[in-house]
Order: structure tokens, then sequence, then C-alpha cells
């Protein structure tokens, strides 16, 4: 697959069609892999990467990148276009300086996961697909990908590309029966001290560093209501657990609705805070109150938010559902 | 059982909701029955309605209902005639208790050839 | 002025009232003598949808024990599409803040048409009642703000 | 920093009997920004409006706070004292301490502490207000009515009559409406033609008005006071100036198959045609469907017997642009079609037919002159069933769940009509319920049944069965006698629902006018502004806000024109000052908050900004429209970067409250 | 060189404990970080390599309460906040983040002195504990700083069943002799063991081999001006999340809190990397990420060691390198620039 991008890279770029490449930069050790821009095909050859370790959603930069002289390649994964699919509804980036590649994944190796299984020193870390072969200071190991995988790539909710000017590949589908809300529906069942408790336990760890809003496709404000000393939100510290609390509720229902839970915000999370719980939250809940709604999937379709029936549920509805009391 | 009882038994079997009726009559109207029928769909309606179950249960008028369902597909309001005549005539098929077997008389009634499903309806009816 | 102490607990209750319907309920509350504590303050909002999430916690984290929205029933409102987008936010905020195990009792909807002074009583009187029982707010209070 | 005077009301012992008003205004003086604060028996007197207005000036007041009765009170009563005294209106702020404090709690202490927080949250929020100026807009001295039927008509005329002018599109060849069909009209008898007619002709005339016939809207831009509309001209291969309505064409055109629609396909007309012969304007049409010449190039000729030259092959669609100040909707209404109901055997028999069919079948200029024939065979039928509510009060799916109005009393109307003509008739009248509000109306229905005979049965007809004799079995429950009746008719006549024009669902989202779910547009208050749509500067005139007979129509037609009428009477627009406003620096351009807008206030255009980093670029942002929008505050909360903010409810505003009451 | 075997931890824990916090790396479960947590019985010292966070918080907390303002009327009180810290020991710092303590010192402890780092600092004591495994992300030696050999008031290693520990400060000698019941003379031989056998594995740190001398105060303009800043930077989110695990990131921001009784002035971290860093009247002095991305390296290796006689301001902790959320660092930045160089 990564010849086979590079090779199209090089065409698109020598024919003029493209000025520039976004795709993804090899680093000093096998998981340290950068989203970088390619404008010659020696940088291409000598950097350029494609593998089952690429997992940064490369759809963001556009909104910037869309706005520089001439056309923009970008590679996106089958869930990135559902980010890019969902900037172009709200006008974030501009479609016709933009051509997308769309690219197969079948699920991605993260070396946090590889971490947490113990493994420390690791120098190297490959995958033929089947198998993660794991070098570290201490010894190597070997182990299967499933298991080096994160939560999201194994509760990938599609193989399809929502957008895309070309393919790479095979085109996969809906991943209809993935368990992503599973661990929602476990939090939902708690009493809400054991609620309070658990998400008071992750918060806490937060340190407000912007990670997981920097780094969201969905988080793309000019300003955001937590830098701006105006908006009666103005927050940089989380002094307070109040302020925790605030930030990520505010943050969640800003983009509750536009949120296509790629999972970049808890993969970026220093802290390993499960963010794409609070998102997904949400996406449950609009799902069993207003109807299955998968953000970035249909172009023409009103976010819900956005739009509402006579007979939507009442606010009540909260006092009658959810978990234990 | 009340009057009452029977009443929403009727409505809780058919699941119609026979306020929605507004006196039309198109159900009668459409009814290949009719002449054969002492109360006429729109009647059981309303009879139910008004709890006046009694006259249906005891009326030729159930087993008269073809249930081909005309009543259902022409009314405006969609209040399923058929499936209260339906319902009622299931009330009274549960009321006549001592017709029922009991649920111990069925394994010996039970024999290799019984279709599966047929055990669970039995179950299902005779344990009521 | 003489000052009265006591060691009860009063919850501070924040209402905001949409101006065409519930503002005026709740003046009629008051022109029928229709009592309520007087713990509850109303802010006066154009319409239920102009009140932000971020208002609700501002109001937790500034003290208030309980926050109540009213506006318009729906299909009445004022600017005819208002309500109906609140009913949304605050269906998936409330959610959202019992999610986190905050007390989902301390929030609510209502809607109170002009006419029904006596439901925006009854309403602020059960409202009081509920966040009594519930005490302080602690899971979403600011710690600063509460020291004095 | 602002500089605030507070004003205490006693409101006589209103206030003062539950609440220490002295005591408020003394807790009030140490609130930031307050530089006076005082008590008075009465604000809203002349005395007490003096006070506020001789503090303004002697402390030089910036900002007022009067904790008094509700702001639904006296805001304006304070507002305009401050104005007076020569500060913005919208620098006064109202603390609500008798409806929402004195009234409601008997305890002085905790009334007169709830003043206090009361006082001290709406002097935070007057800390934050802003002087406010209503914008002003022009308004456009001209009106545009879409749709020519009665409502559209008497809507014109009323316009025009007080002066202004006015246009009216209408999509077909003439206007008029679904009224030139009518036969007579009831409860009077009076023949339709002989009274709307001559209103269509004072339309012609009247040089304020202006007819784009076979004409439709294709775009609304703009907002009360200043739309611009794009009228698309549909090539009607007939030059209109020229054409005299001579007719000869209409009789030479050697295409003479043409379902004829003005007879509801009973008969046949020409490829060029005049609908009829009152129709205004009275211009030749061409029927591109139909005509060889525009098919294949081969005839003409019409073009050789023209004598004036007006046939003009080569003409195309063209569009107009107007601007206008206010608009009319009166788009009117169909029957719905009865596909679904074949029980009924309206498809199968040409002997069932609707009661606009029967219209046509009773009427002069109808296909059979006037006589009652039955379309089959032409005979003269003997036993005719009348069939109400098809497709009316109907929730199974395939009708409509209301109730269309008009059909009890035209089929009274039919039924006497044909008893009185053909008294040798039978006629049968199958209905749910007679529906007869409206003056003389049961009146009317009443001879019907007691002078001429008609037979009214309660129940409905469960169906019909075209029989090989030609009859019609009608198979229907009496209810009241509890049978069912096996009729054998000779006609049977279907009262069909009306519905909204199809028209008007695309054209609602042009004017982004508010619809119901039936299509019917919906009025900015039920019950206060029937006429008018939520979004200012759009009336209603007619059936398309609801099922309605010619008299309500006119009535509302000349409603929505004194509507109208009101508002060109200014020449400008007072805006209310509390709009949203949105930050195009903040703006994303992602339209969430026009998403919201139930008013359409909200555009988007791509701007230039210099950039923090010094560069420029090309940025989409959202701009509000201060003459439409209505201040609701939706947007506010849609924008997600919170560029989109309430002037007057602002959020700091609103959170300075908050703050100030959870103190 | 005195020694107590691991065995009793748990007893020198609850000793120094019943005198002042202790605070010591412990195994969150939730985060599956080792984080510095107040020891209480219980509690067990975590075998990770390092906390997430850094040992900086002790000293300079992510936020800190600095004065309080009091309006009566037209009168403003000023109250001071500060009470003298209460004394406290950090037990198990690694040798990087003890060496970020002396790269804060030179900054905090200058004139003029932060009081409120000063207070906190006067008041601590550093128990290091020497590295045994390093992780690949490991580069503190290419700094000069010896993980075998840690600093800190006390310096600490875990040999086989042994803790050894040996005071390198007056407050470390005070901090011992507080806790001698518990320990044991003993010679350095199974420390010196260790060190020998872990230096073995230093020599294998793929990072440990970074050249540093281009990055010296002669060659800052070609540094400032070199043309690999801006595809360095160009994927950089501008989080702050290099900054806020970095032990010797000290930038913060002074803001006012009003909290309806007052107004709490309080600091909290910035981040050179946020687009509203010291922004001011006229708007941000860096314009882009590029200049933001260039500013934090630049300071770490050029503008502080030409201030501080050539120390870098980076320990090599490795924490950047593991938590940037698109895998740029100051790694990549030194072999960059100086491959360029």
């Amino acid at each position: 697959m990564q010849s086979e991008m590079i090779k199209r890279a090089k065409e698109l770029l020598a024919s003029g069609e493209v000025a520039r490449v976004v795709g993804w930069k090899a680093g000093e050790f096998d998981y340290d892999i950068t989203p970088g821009v390619f404008t010659t095909a020696e940088e291409l050859d000598s950097a350029f990467l494609y593998n089952d370790l690429c997992e940064a959603n490369l759809s963001k930069y556009m909104i910037a990148q869309s706005r520089k002289e001439g056309k923009t390649l970008v590679f996106l994964k089958p869930c990135d276009t559902y980010s890019f699919s969902q900037l172009l509804k709200e006008h974030r980036i501009l479609r016709e300086n933009v051509y997308v590649i769309g690219v197969p994944c079948d699920g991605k190796v993260d070396v946090d996961t590889v971490k947490a299984t113990g493994l420390t020193g690791i120098c190297s870390m490959t995958s033929d697909g089947e198998t993660v072969t794991v070098k570290t200071l201490y010894g190597d190991s070997t182990m299967s990908k499933a298991d080096a995988m994160s939560e999201r790539c194994i509760n990938c909710k599609s193989k399809k590309h929502v957008v895309y000017d070309e393919l790479l590949g095979e085109e996969g589908d809906v991943v209809a029966d993935n368990h992503r809300f599973d661990m929602v529906e476990k939090i939902e069942a708690m009493t809400p001290d054991e609620r309070f408790e658990f998400w008071r336990n992750e918060l806490s760890r937060c340190i407000r560093c912007n990670a997981c809003r920097n780094v969201c496709p969905a988080c793309s404000c000019e300003k955001c209501v937590f830098d701006n000393e105006q908006s009666g939100a103005f927050n940089k510290g989380a002094s307070d657990s109040f302020e925790e609390n605030m930030f990520h509720i505010i943050r969640a229902f800003h983009v509750a609705g536009r949120c296509t839970d790629c999972g970049e915000c808890s993969r970026v999370c220093p802290q390993n805070i499960p963010l794409h719980l609070l998102n997904r939250k949400f996406i449950k809940d609009i799902n069993e109150l207003y109807g299955e709604y998968q953000a970035g999937e249909n172009a023409d379709e009103r976010a819900p938010l956005n739009t509402f029936t006579t007979e939507d549920v009442e606010p009540s509805i909260v006092y009658e559902r959810g978990g234990k009391q | 059982m009340q009057k009452q009882d029977k009443q929403e038994l009727i409505l809780r079997i058919s699941g119609v909701n026979a306020r929605k009726c507004m006196r039309c009559g198109k159900c009668s109207a459409t009814c290949p029955a009719y002449d054969e029928m002492e109360y006429h769909p729109h009647q059981f309606v309303y009879m139910v309605e008004s709890g006046n179950i009694e006259p249906l249960l005891s009326s030729d008028s159930i087993y008269k209902c073809l249930t081909c369902f005309a009543c259902v597909e022409r009314c405006p309001r969609d209040v399923q005639p058929a499936k209260l005549i339906e319902a009622v005539r299931l009330a009274v098929i549960r009321e006549q208790d001592k017709n029922h077997m009991k649920k111990g008389d069925l394994p010996e009634l039970l024999d290799e050839d019984l279709p599966q499903q047929a055990i669970v309806s039995a179950f299902r009816k005779y344990t009521k | 002025m003489q000052v009265k102490e006591t060691n009860e607990f009063k919850p501070k209750i924040v209402a905001f009232c949409c101006n065409w319907c519930s503002y005026a309920g709740a003046d009629l509350a008051g022109t029928n003598r229709l009592q309520y504590p007087a713990d509850v303050k109303i802010i006066r909002v154009p319409c239920s949808c102009r009140v932000n999430p971020m208002f609700i916690l501002r109001a937790f984290q500034r003290g208030a024990d309980g926050v109540i929205l009213c506006g318009c029933h729906p299909g009445d409102c004022h600017y005819t599409t208002g309500n109906y987008y609140t009913r949304r936010r605050m269906t998936l905020l409330f959610s959202m803040l019992d999610y986190l195990g905050i007390e989902k009792e301390r929030t609510r909807v209502e809607w109170v048409s002009a006419a029904e002074g006596a439901k925006f009583a009854a309403t602020m009187n059960d409202f009081v009642a509920t966040v009594t029982k519930l005490g302080e707010n602690k899971r979403l209070e600011d710690l600063r703000c509460k020291a004095k | 920093m602002q500089k605030i005077g507070v004003f205490v009301c006693h409101c006589g012992t209103n206030i003062a009997a539950t609440v220490d008003v002295k005591a408020v205004a003394e807790a009030l003086k140490g609130e930031p920004g307050v530089v006076f604060s005082t008590d008075y028996q009465y604000m809203c007197s002349e005395a007490g409006q003096n006070l506020i207005k001789n503090s303004i000036k002697e402390y030089g007041l910036t900002g007022v706070v009067v904790c008094s009765c509700s702001p639904r009170m006296h805001e304006q009563t304070f507002r305009k004292a401050a104005q007076s005294a020569g500060i913005n209106p919208y620098m006064v702020e109202i603390a609500n301490i008798r409806e929402q404090c004195s009234w409601i709690h008997k305890d002085i202490w905790s009334a007169t502490e709830k003043a206090i927080i009361l006082g001290k949250a709406a002097v935070a929020k007057v800390q934050l207000n802003a002087p406010l100026t209503a914008g002003e807009s022009p308004v456009v001295k001209r009106a545009l009515v879409i749709g020519g039927g009665i409502a559209g008509i008497q809507t014109a005329l009323d316009i025009a009559e007080a002066g202004f002018e006015v246009d009216i599109v209408e999509k077909q060849p003439t206007i008029g409406g679904k009224m030139t069909q009518i036969d007579k009209t009831f409860p009077t008898l009076d023949c339709a033609a002989c009274i709307l007619t001559p209103k269509m002709v004072d339309c012609a005339q009247n040089e304020k008005i202006k007819i784009y016939s076979y004409s439709e809207v294709a775009d609304v831009k703009g907002f009360v006071g200043n739309f611009t509309v794009k009228i698309k001209k549909k090539a009607r291969y007939v030059d209109e100036d020229k054409c005299t309505g001579c007719g000869i064409c209409t009789e030479k055109c050697p295409v003479k198959n043409v379902p004829n629609e003005f007879n509801m396909g009973m008969d046949n007309r020409r490829a060029i045609y005049i609908p009829f012969a009152q129709a205004v304007p009275k211009v030749a049409t061409i029927d591109a469907n139909y005509c060889n010449m525009l098919k294949n190039g081969k005839c003409g000729v019409c073009s050789k017997f023209c004598t004036v030259g007006a046939i003009d092959y080569k003409q195309q669609d063209t569009i107009v642009e107007e601007k206008y100040g206010a608009i009319v909707v009166a788009t009117g209404f169909n029957p719905i079609k009865l596909d679904d109901f074949d029980e009924f055997a309206y498809s199968q028999s040409k002997d069932v037919i609707t009661s606009l069919e029967f219209e046509r079948l009773t009427n002069a200029a109808g296909p059979t002159s006037g006589t009652l024939l039955r379309p089959s065979d032409g005979k003269h039928p003997h036993t005719i069933v009348f069939v109400q509510c098809v497709g009316s009060r109907d929730t199974s799916g395939c009708g409509k769940t209301y109730c269309s109005k008009i059909c009890c009393m035209y089929t009274a109307k039919h039924a006497m009509l044909t008893r009185e003509k053909y008294p040798d008739t039978d006629v049968y009248v199958f209905y749910i319920d007679v529906r007869t509000p409206g003056k003389n109306f049961d009146e009317f229905y009443r001879r019907a049944v007691e002078e001429y005979g008609v037979h009214y049965i309660k129940g409905m007809v469960g169906k019909v069965v075209p029989r090989s004799d030609g009859t019609l079995m009608v198979q229907a429950s009496d209810l009241l006698s509890n049978e069912q009746l096996h009729i054998n008719a000779d006609l049977v006549v279907l009262a069909a629902a009306i519905e909204p024009d199809k028209s008007a669902r695309s054209l609602a989202t042009m004017l982004t006018a508010s619809m119901d779910t039936n299509d019917f547009f919906t009025e900015a208050h039920p019950k206060l502004r029937p006429v008018e749509s939520p979004t200012a500067g759009i009336f209603l005139s007619g059936v398309c806000q609801g099922p309605k007979d010619i008299p309500e129509t006119v009535s509302q037609a000349s409603a929505a024109a004194a509507k109208v009428i009101g508002l060109l009477a200014k020449d400008k627009l007072t805006c209310n000052p509390c709009v949203a406003q949105a930050n195009e620096l903040m703006c994303n351009g992602c339209s969430s908050c026009e998403k919201v807008c139930p008013y359409g206030a909200i555009t988007y255009s791509d701007k230039e900004f210099r950039m923090p980093d010094r560069t420029t670029a090309i940025r989409r942002v959202a701009s509000v429209n201060e003459a439409v929008c209505q201040g609701c505050g939706a947007c506010t909360v849609a924008c997600p970067s919170g560029a989109m903010d309430l002037k007057g409810f602002s959020n700091s505003q609103i959170m300075a409250e908050v703050d100030a009451i959870c103190k | 060189m005195f020694t107590l075997p691991v065995s009793k931890l748990n007893d020198l824990f609850a000793a120094v404990a019943s005198t002042r916090k202790l605070y010591l790396p412990v195994d969150d479960e939730a985060s599956g970080h080792a984080e510095y947590k107040v020891w209480h019985e219980g509690v067990t010292l975590s075998n990770a390599l390092n906390t997430a966070r850094s040992a900086k918080d002790f000293f300079f907390p992510q936020t800190e309460n600095l004065v309080d303002f009091k309006m009566e009327g037209k009168t403003i009180e000023v109250i001071d906040t500060r009470t003298e810290s209460e004394d406290f020991v950090v037990f198990g710092v690694r040798a990087c983040d003890a060496r970020s303590f002396d790269i804060l010192d030179r900054v905090f402890l200058a004139e003029p002195v932060d009081s409120y780092y000063k207070n906190r600092r006067e008041h601590g004591v550093i128990v290091t504990l020497a590295c045994t495994r390093p992780e690949e992300t490991c580069f503190c030696t290419v700094f000069g700083i010896d993980p075998t050999n840690p600093a800190g008031d006390v310096s600490g290693w875990i040999a086989g069943e042994n803790l050894y520990l040996s005071a390198n400060t007056e407050k470390g000698e005070a901090f011992l002799s507080s806790v001698s019941k518990l320990l044991a003379e003993s010679d350095d031989e199974a420390v010196k063991a260790q060190q020998a056998e872990v230096k073995e594995i230093l020599k294998k740190l793929p990072l440990g081999s970074l050249d540093l001398t281009p990055f010296k105060p002669e060659n800052l303009l070609k540094l400032f001006d070199s043309k690999r800043w801006k595809d360095l930077s160009e994927a950089c989110l501008g989080c702050g999340s290099c900054t806020f695990v970095c032990p010797t990131c000290q930038c913060y921001d002074i803001r006012d809190f009003d909290t309806g009784h007052g107004i709490k002035r309080y600091r909290c971290w910035d981040s050179c990397m946020y687009s509203d860093f010291t922004r001011m009247a006229h708007g941000n002095p860096r314009l882009t990420q590029v200049e933001r991305f260039r500013q934090r390296f630049m300071h770490k290796l050029v503008y502080y060691p030409s201030n501080n006689e050539g120390i870098y301001s980076c320990v090599g902790c490795g924490r950047c390198l593991a938590k940037c959320p698109i895998s740029m660092n100051i790694a990549k930045v030194i072999k960059a620039l100086g491959e360029e160089a």
C-alpha cells in the first residue's frame, strides 16, 4: 500500500495537479509517526510512510492546507473521512483545493496499548497485519495485532470512506456490530455516586494541556470559548475541580452531534483520560432519543442539535432513564 | 371478572384504542358479513368503549366476522375493528375455564411427532 | 432591618424564564399572590433557547443548588421553534450531568404558559422541596466561590 | 464604569408592606457603580419619573435600575423617562420586586433579602449594558401577491385601493383560481362567475396592479421592507401585448385532443388556448407539450391566422427581478388525488366524480353546458350519492388528518341544486358529521333536507362497485337505523379533501416561512396574528394557511391587505435593537446558527480578514440582518465559539446576573 | 552510606509520614501511569521508571493562589494569602527530575526571588532513586546526567533486596538522622555493581548519542534562521502537553478570578505553544506556530544555556517524546538541526 501511495502522490505532484501531499512521516522509532507535508518526490521517498502504526487523523490539517495556493493531496483512512466530511459540512475546508485519496485501514497498532502490557524500552515495533513484533532494550517479543490495537480500532465503526476523489485498495463497509457503547452502558449502570467517583478520578488527572481540543477535528473554532476572556468560560489552568468538569462537559456539548467518534481525543491525552466516553454518551443519547445519527456520514442531514421534531422527548426523560439511583 | 376488567382485557389483547373512533361507520359499511351479524363492527367499537361487553361475549357475531380485515383497511382513523372482534372472541375462549385442559394433562398427550411449537403454545394457552 | 440567622439549609435556585410565557406566568403567580419560597430568583431571557448550558454550569459554580429553566409549551414558542431546540439541548445536557454522577434532580425544564401562574408556583414549590432534600450542591461546586 | 442610579418603588404598600424598601435602597448603594440610590412611593407616577429624570441629570447617571413591578408593566415607561433625560433607553433595567417578590412572600426578612439580590442582579446587568439604537430600514412601497385566486385578487385590490403598487404572480395563464371553476356559491347560491369576474377585470384595469400570469416565483432574497424577488415568466409563445384575445387561433389549431384542465379533463381544448371566456389576461397560451410546431416544427397554423402577429414560437422563459416591501402568500389549494381510495372506484368508473368535477358538470360553461349528465353515457342520472369526508379526518395515512371545512356546505349546495333542477332525482348524502358553523349555514343545510328532500344518512360509504348495467352499487351503513344499505346509484360524487398547493412547500423554503406538517403555512400567532407568517414581511391569505370557504378567504385576504398597507405606509421600519450579533473574528462559518434561525436572518459571506499572523485570508462569516432578527437567541447557543451574541441579553450580562444571584 | 532492606520500606515510609507529608510514585490504575501521591498505610512504591507528570509540581504547582483582593465600596483590601509551607519529603525522584530542580532554581531563586517557589523548595526534601531500567525515550546522559547516580538531598538506590541511601546536603543529613533508627551503615559495593550493570544498558540507548555540539551561543542566529523549523513544526497542534509534562518548563500566566466575594489572583502554567502566550495589546509577538515551536526549543537548547553557563534546560526525561500527540519532540529537533549545522 505504501509504495502504491507514494507512486500516486508522485504522479499527482509531477502532473502539477497537487502542490503538496499530506501524509505520515517516519520518526526515530517505528511508532513515533508525525503527520507531515511533502512537496517533492525525494521527500516522499525518504520519509513517507503508511503502515499499521499510522494512527493520526489528518483531516483537521486540511482546514489550513486547503487555504494554501494550489491543491493539497491528503490520504485519509475510513474513519478520517467522516471527520473530513463533517468539516466540509461546516464549511471549514475548501473542498475544491483538496484531493482526497482514501486508503484502507484494518485497525492501527497503538504504542500505549503495547506499553500497557508491561513492555518497556520499546525501540522498534513492526506489524505484518497479523502479528506485531516488538523489540525492546530488554529483549524481543511478539503479540497478535488484535492485542496491540487501541479500543477505538477494536470497536471500529466503519471501514467505508464517505468522501474521496480516488480510492486505493478495497473499499470496506460500515461495521454495524461494534461494541463501542459497552463502556458507556457500564457507566450508566453505576450508581450516581459510583459515576461521580469514576469521573472525578478520571477528570482530576486533567492538566488542561488542550491536546484533546487541539487534535479534535470538531474543535476547529477560530477562538475557543475557553481561550476567550470575554466568553465567561475562560479557563486556563483548571484551578478548581469545577473547571475540570466545566471544560469537559462544555467541550463535549459543543461537539455533540458533530463528533464523528474518531477517538483522537483519548489517543492523545497525556493523562490517559477516556475522553471518548463523554462524546460517546452524547452519541448514544442522540441515537436513542432522536434516531441513529452518524456525524460526517451524510452531507445533507441536519445535525441533531440543529433540528428537532415536535414529538421529541421531554428533558424529564433523564429522571426516568439512565443508571441506578 | 368485573365489567371494567373485561373492557381492559379486550383493549389490551387487541391493542386497539377505541377512542380514536369518530363514528363514521365505514367499517360496517364495508363489512361483507354485515347481514349475518347481530352486532356490527362499529357497534363492537363503541360497545367496547362504553364497557358494554356482556352482549358481545354472548353474541354469535364474534364467529360471523370473517376476519377479512376490510374494516381495518378502510377505517380512516386506524381503529382496527376486526382486531377488537378477535379480542372479544379470545376473551370468550379464555373465559371458558372448564373447557381447558389442566397443565398436568399435557405430558400424557405429548409424543415424538408433536411439533415443538404446538407444545409451547399449549403450555401458554393452558397454563393461564 | 433585623437579621435572622437560621441553620436550616436554604437552597439557592436560579430560574431562567422566557419573556413571553414563563416570565408572564411568574408575574401571574405574583398577581394571584401564590406563594413559593424566596430561594427562587428569576432571570429573564427572551426565549428558553437563549439559555446556554454554560449559564447553567456557571450558576452551579457560583453556588446555586438548583437550576430550573421555564419556557413556553412546545408549539407555543413566541419565536415558533426556540423551545424545541431547548428541549433537545437540555435533554442531552441533563443526561450528561447525570452520567457524570451529578444529581439530575438539580436541573429541570418546565413548560409554563403565561396563564399558568398556579403551575409556576407549584413547580417552584416542588423544585425547591426537591433541591432542599438533596442539600448543598457539592458535585459541581467551585470551592473558590464558596469560601467567604 | 457606569454611574448607576437605583430607584426603589414602594408601589404604595404593594411592595413596601413586605419589602423593606429603604433597606433595599441602602444595600444597593454599596454595589459597584452605584452612585445614587433612593426609594419613592410610586416610581411610575409623574413625580416618580421626574425623580429619575432629575437624578440622571444631577448625578450624570449612565445607567438606571428601577426596583418595581414587572418589566412587562412599566419597562417602556421608565425607558421613555430615561430617554427624555438624555440617556439611552436600553440603559434601564428593572428588578421585579413586586410580582416576583413582595406579592409572593409574606416574611419581610426573606422578601427584603430577595429584593436586594434581585436589585444586585439588575445592577450587575446594567453595568454591562450598552446603549442600543434601534436600526431603521427603508420600506419598498410595493407588494407582491403570490397566487391569483380570489384570495390574491382581494388582497391585491385592497392594497391597490390604498394607493400602493402591487404585483400578482399567478402560475396559470389566467388569474381567478379555483373560484372560476365553481358554479354557484353557498349559502346564497349566487353565481361564482358573476361575483368573481368583475374583480378579475378590476385587477386588470387597476393601474396600481400588475399581473404576472403564467409566471412563478423563482427566488426570494431580502427581508421585511426590502425583498428582492425573481419572477419567472414562463414562455407562452404568444406576445401578451399584441394578442387581442380574439380566439381565432384557438378555433383553428389542429390539435384538438388536449384534456381541458379547466373542465377537469372532462372535455378537450386545443394546443393553443384561452382557459375560459372571461380569462384575465385574455391572452392565448400555447401548450408546448402538445403544439406540433413546438414539438416538431410542423404546423404554424395559429401564426398564420393571427391577424396581429402575436404568435412567437421562439419565446423563452424570462426572469424579471422586482423589489417589494411585503409579500402575501395566497397559493391556495387543490383537491387531493383519490388514487388511494379505490374502494370508491374513482379510477374504475367515469361516473364516480369529485365535487369539483360535479361543479363543472352543472356549470353552463362546462362540458355539458350545464345539463347534469353522466360522464360515461351522457344520460341523466336518477340516483346520486354524495360521499363526504373522502380523505378528510383520516389518520390512516391515506388522507389528511384535518377537516377540509368546505365540503359539508358545498355538498349541501350540490344536493339542493340537483333536487331543484331535477326533482325526479334521488339524492343521498352520506356524512359522518354535518358541520355548519357559519352565517346562514345551518339554515342552508336544513333547507336541503327539509325543503328539497335530500336524504342525509349518518354513516360512511364502505365501497362502490361498478356493475355491468352501468349503475354503481353503493354499500354503506346507516348508523342510526343500524343497517347496511345497498343503493343503486347512477352517479357518485366524492367530497375530496383539500390540500395546500404543491408549490407552497418550495415557496416556503424560499421565503423562510414556516409550515405545519400538512404544508399549511403557520401564522405568527394562531389567535392574535392569524394573517402574518412568523417571518416578518410575509403575510398569509386564503387556504394556504388552512381550509377556508370564500367569505372567510375574502375576509382574511382583506386582513392581510390591511397588514400590508400598515407596513407599506411606513417610510422606515424600526427594528428591535435586541438582536443577535456575530463577531466576525470568532465566527467559524459553520452555519449552525443559520440552521436554527427561524427567520432566515443569518446569511454568510466570504470576507477578507487580516489574520493574527498578519496574513490575509478569505473567511466565511455570518452576519445578522437586524431587520429580520427577532432576538430569540437560538443562534447564540448553537454557536460553539460564542461568536454569536444577543444584544441586550448578552452572555456576559446573563452571567453577571447569575453571579449576582448566586453570590 | 546507609541501608535498609526493601522489605522494611513500609516502616521507613511510616516513620517519615509520621512527621511530615511523604510523596512517592504510586501506580494509578485508571491511567496506567505512575503518579506522585501522598503516602498512607497501604500505599506501595511504583516500579515504573518515572511518573507521567514531572516532580516540578511540588515546587511549582499547575495553579496557585498568589493574593486575594476584597473590594468594599471604594476601597480595595489586599490579602496576602501566603502561609509557611509544611515540611514534606518527595521520595523516588529520578536523576532527570532531580536535575530539573537546579534548572528551575536558576529561574525562580534568581533575583527577584519567587517567594512562593522558595517557600516550598526550602521545606521539601528530595530523596532520589537511581534508574535501573531506562526507557528508549531516555536521553539524560546527553545532558551529562548520570541516572545511576542521581542528585537530590538524599541519593537512593534499590539494589537487590536493599535500599541504599546517601545524603548530599544538610537537609539530606537531617532527613537520614531522623530515620536513623531504621538504617544500618553499609559499604557501596552493591550500588557500584548495579551502576556498572546499568551503564551497559545506557550505552544501548537509541537516543544516547544525540549530538548537542551545534547548540551553542555562537550558533544562535544560524539556528534561529534554520529552514527546518517550518517542516518540523508543520504538524504541531499548538497544544501544551509537551510543556505541561516537561520538568523544566516554567512559564506561567497570572490571572484574576472573581469569586463573587473578592478577587483571587492566581498563576497557572502557560505554554509558549499557545497562540495567546505573552499576547500583548499589539497581538502575539510570535505570530505563527513556527515561531512558537522554535521558541520552545531555542529556549531549551540555546537561550537558557547562553544565560546559565551552558546548562541546557532539558533533562532528557523523555516525557514529551511519549506524550506529544503528533510525536514531534526535542530529540527530532536536535537531530534535524544538528544535521543542518
